[in-house]
């Protein structure tokens, strides 16, 4: 009988713990943690079950309160929502689990208020991950954003003014995408995206379809900083706490990503975004500038934090790069690097995070030989580098490799060689610090006192690193049974 | 509602809102926000959605400016621009 | 010929990946670093050379794992072309990791788990390059061959090794960034990426699209193969310890550029195909010019490593000269060339890091009365630089031999002059060397005694093979008849 | 929806639109871009109000008089439940703004953006 | 830390005030469902009506009256009556915020409906008086 329920239970579950979590941090502290970590596995175990059984018998709709769309909010699992689901339950749960440490030594007074905010950005996250709803997305986007700007705000001296950009940029972010979905509700008098869907062809040629379409594919490029509306996102990711950090880079834009993905093929349909008005087009020409340009200003950044803000940047700009070839292989680059990103950039920060715990360094020209002390951190930061770069068999090779076929599909040479030339790019980037990192001596003290991070810290880590190379192995079963089915739902 | 009362009620609001960015004491570009927010009541109200109006008097007007005026407490009422 | 399953090839892979991890896991004892190090070799080379007699009679173990992308496995065969890479790669590794013992305990800061870890991945990758079934398999093992190989390159963390290492990244990533496009390409057009002796790309493609396949084809193994101009990574690269250097800067690294155009020409263009959208010269020109540069840079060298590479640079053109005359003939010469030249190359390579170890001196202008100090290493040295000049019956000879037949069959008189001309130029750079080693009174004031038994043991060891291979190139392990093999059934295929 | 392009609403929404957004992206005073983030919002919010409007409807409550055979009588209330929650989502935006808002003064003792560049920067 | 208003007549008029505007709020909330009003805006004007008494009496001496930690846990309650209520018409086998399937005995489903709704709201109310004031406190709160 809960099967039936499984889809709002992922949201749920971990908005209601969040609360718990809370009423029981405020009677001891130390109980924020377990809790948080019980909810957020609950709702892993939630999204995983969801998965399994939209693999087994197709999407699941879901009507909220019983009322059937157009009237009622409906809730869809189907295949792209559930892995979406699987993924961002599971980077919240290993996030939350290497938290403990960073966070009691970081901010050690506001514990309890970081975990009930984390488990509603999560809540927020999975709810636009599984709703089917326009307004209802609204509604979560904002949840997550919300508390987003909080968790960003608490980190050094000066993350606030960072966070404030981030709110500003966010809240116009958000607001178009409220205009675009008014277009669209006065157009069809529709909120229910699979009812858009149906009756939005009639009435492509309107003026306000159009809007519509402007105003949300730029509010949600705002929201996933797609180049060149990203500039809030480096300072954010910068001063923010090492925990947060791990968890928000890996999931914040991939998800608002996800949302563009959700747009394009289940409410517009590509042939929309791709012929009627150039949508696509655009979108994927500036994210082939996006991909070179943010590389290059990765190759000039010393922090290292800010150094893999850049590089996120770059490569939320390969998914909206196979978002903008809109077409099938592409989109499965774009969708499967959604995967591999979360995963290669949540170890990478996690690196940066568990570097900062032990040594407090962050400055990349002062890790000489760091990786003879932290043996394991920096032997999976190894394996995250080479991923990034797209060495096989690690997962972000194969990202790459389907975008780079979607885009001889597509028969844009320019989009192929910039997928090339930027793996050679992340190679400067990441090379400078393996050279530095393990094949340097070690010049200074700190280095020489340095030793692997806690076990909390140090599992999930390896856990990530061994996933990415497993995620490469595995990737096949991913597009065929997951990937492919969305597309082909598409394009047939 | 007569369209002329309308017309003053956006003359009121545009105004305001530009009143609002424009002056430098913020306390008082605080009040003239809860001036344009009930302005925006009453639109909304003679759009026919009352109850938005409700909020907006309640919320936007009310809550929205108790906190700039709660956080104004420890800041600078003096803006540059 | 027929394939069956067989689990083999993955064995063999595996033996080394699953030894890297042993050494990671024993790094507090580098005694148990080189025990691993060795046994995995031994292993490696039974698994492979077990496979050899089913190769001979032309069944071929394959295995298909599981699908790496849709329509892409990773997939394994074991023809007598890869037969002939992995045997020659697996053997001379048996006898580098005995050489490495000696080297290791002389150079003790090379104890370390990355040297050793690298050391056998790259073997591995070696081996996986040999046996790959597809395009993208091979590409795979290409990849981790090129980052296994960076951390040797760097290993010494001087900033010369630092450089170096930079320089090796960029030349070899950028080649793999076109390899992986050139892939890509191939996929699309073809629809699947499987080897097939004589080729599996369309002629219908049109010729526009596959000339610029097979430019980046080119590009992208030549870097490896070090065909000029994107060469100069190679003798950079020369900081390397001396295994490394005659293990990867000889054997592995560089013949795996080469043979990824053996794939590439024979089992994905097919040699008709490739000629005739004008590839085929376009290769040869580049090896012919190649051949010719690196000899005579190869003479300004002072620095006797350097001279080695520019000379590796030079024979990997021979090579890569032979593929791309278009007849069998040119085709065994270049498969036997690929064995011949490991044997003596890293003959050479062993000599250098011996005279190295011993005397810390690594210039050709200081080795003078070395050879009366050194007579084994400095025998084996004349005996492979001999071989490299071509002089019979060592087995450079041979490979030459069939090099020139196959430039004769095809009416290009311009290439077998080449091939004399670069012959003489080999001479003009080895027999200094060996002048000043054996003729020239010493100038040095302490006297050196002859190498350790562990050096001289693996050098004369190759440098025998060399001769005996030279005598009897379908001994022990039919080179000949594998080369064969591979030549017809390219051919076989090839006429459309 | 055409017709409500054509309207003169659209025209005022659009107009207080462009003033939030003004306030957002070219004032220095961050109290200043709060104020203008709820103008912009508001702005939205009447947008969604006068897209729901109707000539000659009434107020989307029960009225006996006229019952529920017409709901074309009534104005559609979808977009009015929507806009609450809106409302809610902006008071909230604004608060943890002004707490974001108070962190930055407590440590640049301004709330220009160009001194706070310049106080980070020393 | 907000001071104690010095004016008499501020201060006797907030007192005064206040009680009629929580009053209010009620009946916002519950009269939600015939005319203007329900959770969010009652919520709102309780939430103002505290603050009204925190900025004229001063933190001090309003927490006497509604003290600091009472305000989340209001918030953090009524989310609990929101989530709790879907869970609940989850487990008398409805789908999540199904009122017809609350179990009430002796009502028509109309009549559950009506509830159910009711229920809702007074969550809603709740959640965001609270979190309103907890905005308000966590504004107000002293300086670290």
């Amino acid at each position: 009988m809960i099967l039936n329920h499984i889809i709002v239970l992922i949201p749920i579950s971990l908005l209601v713990f969040s609360f718990i979590t809370f009423l029981l941090g405020t009677v001891r502290r130390s109980l924020a943690y377990p809790t948080a970590l019980v909810g957020s596995a609950i709702s892993v175990a939630c999204s995983v079950v969801g998965l399994i059984l939209v693999l087994q018998g197709g999407p699941i709709h879901y009507y909220l309160g019983g009322w059937p769309p157009p009237i009622g909010i409906e809730y869809v699992l189907d295949y792209l929502s559930a892995f979406m689901a699987v993924l961002t339950t599971f980077i919240g749960f290993i996030s939350i689990v290497y938290s403990r440490k960073s966070f009691a030594q970081e901010l050690p007074h506001k514990v309890v208020p970081l975990y009930t905010i984390t488990l509603l950005l999560l809540s927020g996250l999975c709810g636009i991950i599984v709703t089917g709803d326009l307004f209802n997305l609204y509604v979560f986007l904002e949840i997550a954003s919300l508390t987003a700007y909080a968790l960003l705000a608490v980190g050094e001296k000066r993350a606030p003014v960072a966070a404030f950009r981030y709110v500003i940029m966010g809240t116009v972010g958000a607001c178009f995408y409220l205009l675009g979905v008014g277009f669209i509700y006065f157009s069809t008098g529709t909120l229910n995206m699979a009812d858009a869907a149906k009756l939005l062809p009639a009435i492509y040629d309107s003026r306000a379809i159009i809007a519509a379409a402007v105003f949300i594919v730029i509010g949600i490029g705002l929201k996933m900083a797609l180049f060149p509306m990203h500039s809030w996102l480096p300072d954010a990711y910068t001063y923010a706490p090492s925990a947060v950090i791990s968890l928000i880079a890996p999931l914040m834009t991939k998800v608002f990503a996800y949302v563009l993905i959700r747009m394009l093929i289940s409410v517009f349909l590509p042939e929309y975004l791709s012929d009627v008005i150039p949508a696509t087009l655009v979108i994927g020409w500036l994210a082939a500038a996006g991909i070179v340009i943010m590389s290059i200003m990765a190759i000039a950044q010393d922090d290292f934090r800010r150094m893999l803000a850049y590089s996120s940047l770059a490569q939320i700009c390969y998914v909206a790069l196979g978002i903008g070839l809109a077409n099938p292989l592409g989109l499965i680059g774009g969708m499967l690097h959604i995967l591999n990103h979360a995963f290669m950039k949540g170890c990478l920060f996690q690196v940066a995070g568990a570097i900062r715990y032990r040594t407090g360094l962050t400055s990349i020209s002062k890790f000489n030989g760091l990786g003879k002390k932290m043996r394991w951190t920096m032997g999976s930061f190894g394996i995250a580098a080479l991923s990034m770069i797209g060495i096989p068999p690690a997962c972000g090779f194969f990202s790459k490799w389907y975008l780079m076929l979607g885009s001889i599909d597509a028969g844009n040479w320019v989009f192929v060689g910039v997928i090339a030339l930027s793996s050679l790019l992340n190679a400067v980037y990441f090379f400078k610090i393996i050279e530095k990192v393990f094949f340097a001596q070690p010049d200074d003290d700190i280095v020489e006192n340095a030793a692997e991070p806690p076990k909390e810290m140090l599992v999930p880590i390896v856990i990530m690193a061994v996933a990415i190379i497993a995620l490469g192995l595995v990737n096949v079963y991913i597009v065929t049974n997951i990937l492919e089915p969305v597309v082909n739902h598409v394009f047939n | 509602m007569s369209w002329e009362i309308g017309l003053i009620i956006v003359v009121v609001v545009i105004i305001s809102a530009i009143v609002a960015l424009s002056i430098r004491d913020l306390l008082a570009a605080s009040f003239v926000l809860m001036a344009y927010s009930f302005g925006m009541a009453l639109l909304y109200t003679e759009l026919g959605a009352p109850d938005v109006g409700f909020t907006e008097a309640a919320v936007g007007a009310g809550l929205s400016g108790v906190f700039i005026i709660a956080a104004l407490y420890y800041m600078k009422r003096r803006s540059d621009d | 010929m027929q394939a069956y399953l067989s689990i083999a090839p993955v064995i063999a892979i595996c033996v080394s990946l699953i030894a890297a991890i042993l050494i990671v896991m024993s790094r507090h004892y580098p005694r148990l670093c080189v025990g691993w190090t060795i046994g995995s070799a031994v292993i490696k080379f039974a698994v492979i050379a077990s496979m050899l007699p089913s190769v001979l009679n032309g069944n071929y173990p394959a295995i298909k794992l599981f699908e790496l992308s849709p329509g892409i496995s990773l997939a394994f065969k074991v023809d007598s072309a890869g037969m002939i890479f992995g045997l020659s790669a697996s053997l001379l590794w048996v006898i580098t990791s005995v050489f490495n013992i000696e080297y290791t305990r002389i150079f003790s800061w090379l104890r370390d788990i990355r040297y050793f870890a690298s050391f056998t991945v790259c073997l591995a990758a070696t081996i996986g390059i040999a046996f790959a079934g597809n395009l993208f398999t091979l590409l795979i093992f290409y990849e981790l061959l090129t980052i296994a190989t960076y951390p040797l390159v760097v290993i010494s963390g001087k900033p010369e090794a630092i450089f170096a290492g930079k320089k090796y990244l960029a030349y070899l990533l950028t080649a793999g960034a076109l390899l992986i496009i050139a892939t890509a390409l191939t996929f699309r057009y073809a629809g699947t990426l499987d080897f097939i002796p004589g080729g599996f790309l369309d002629a219908g493609i049109g010729s526009d699209k596959l000339l610029v396949l097979a430019v980046l084809f080119i590009i992208g193994f030549g870097v490896k193969a070090a065909l000029m101009p994107f060469h100069s990574w190679l003798p950079t690269a020369m900081v390397a310890p001396v295994p490394v250097s005659a293990l990867l800067h000889a054997v592995a690294v560089v013949k795996a550029g080469a043979f990824g155009f053996v794939r590439v020409i024979g089992f994905v263009f097919g040699p008709t195909l490739f000629h005739d959208i004008g590839a085929g010269t376009i290769l040869s020109i580049m090896a012919g010019i190649t051949i010719l540069i690196s000899s005579l840079l190869a003479i300004g060298q002072d620095h006797l490593k350097r001279r080695l590479a520019y000379s590796t640079v030079g024979h990997l053109s021979y090579i890569l000269l032979g593929l791309s005359l278009f007849s069998p003939i040119g085709w065994i010469g270049a498969l036997l060339h690929i064995v011949n030249h490991a044997m003596m190359k890293i003959t050479l390579f062993f000599c250098a890091g011996a005279i190295a170890a011993k005397t810390r001196m690594d210039r050709v202008s200081q080795l003078g009365g070395i050879g009366k100090q050194m007579p084994y290493t400095m025998a084996a040295f004349t005996l492979a630089a001999l071989g490299l000049i071509g002089i019979p019956p060592i087995s450079g000879f041979v490979s030459k031999l069939f090099l020139g037949q196959g430039a004769l069959g095809a009416d290009l008189w311009i290439l077998l002059a080449l091939l004399l001309l670069s012959g003489l130029l080999n001479a003009g750079y080895f027999l200094p060397i060996i002048r000043r080693a054996f003729f020239v009174p010493s100038d040095m004031f302490v006297k050196y005694d002859e190498s350790p038994l562990l050096f001289v043991i693996p050098l004369a060891l190759t440098a025998l093979m060399a001769l005996y291979f030279g005598l009897q190139p379908n001994g022990l392990f039919d080179f000949f008849k594998l080369a064969t093999d591979a030549a017809t059934s390219v051919f076989a295929g090839g006429i459309r | 929806m055409e017709t409500l392009l054509g309207s003169y609403w659209f025209y005022i929404t659009t107009i207080l639109m462009a003033i939030g957004l003004w306030g957002m992206l070219a004032k220095r005073n961050l109290m200043k871009k709060l104020i203008g983030m709820n103008i912009f919002q508001t702005a939205i919010i009447l947008f969604y109000i006068t897209g729901s409007s109707k000539i000659g409807a009434t107020v989307p409550i029960y009225d006996p008089e006229i019952g529920v055979a017409n709901p074309a009588l009534y104005h559609n209330p979808l977009p009015h439940v929507l806009m609450l929650t809106a409302i809610v989502v902006a008071v909230a935006t604004s608060g943890v703004t002004l707490a974001l808002m108070l962190m930055i003064y407590r440590r640049y003792h301004t709330l220009d953006e160009r001194e706070i560049m310049k106080r980070m920067h020393e | 830390m907000i001071a104690k208003y010095k004016n008499i007549v501020v201060n006797i008029a907030s007192r005064v005030m206040a009680p009629f505007m929580m009053l209010y709020a009620l009946y916002a909330l519950f009269h939600g469902h015939s005319s203007p009003g329900g959770g969010f805006q009652g919520g709102a004007i309780m939430a103002a009506g505290v603050m009204l008494l925190r900025l004229t009496l001063g933190k001090e001496r309003s927490s006497r009256k509604f003290p600091v930690w009472l305000a989340p846990v209001i918030g953090t309650t009524g989310v609990f009556i929101f989530a709790g209520t879907g869970i609940v018409t989850m487990l008398g086998g409805g789908n999540y915020l199904d009122y017809g399937f609350l179990p009430f005995p002796f009502l028509s489903p109309s009549e559950h409906r009506f509830w159910g709704i009711l229920i809702i709201e007074i969550g809603v109310f709740l959640g965001v008086s609270g979190i309103m004031v907890t905005i308000f406190d966590c504004l107000t709160a002293e300086q670290e």
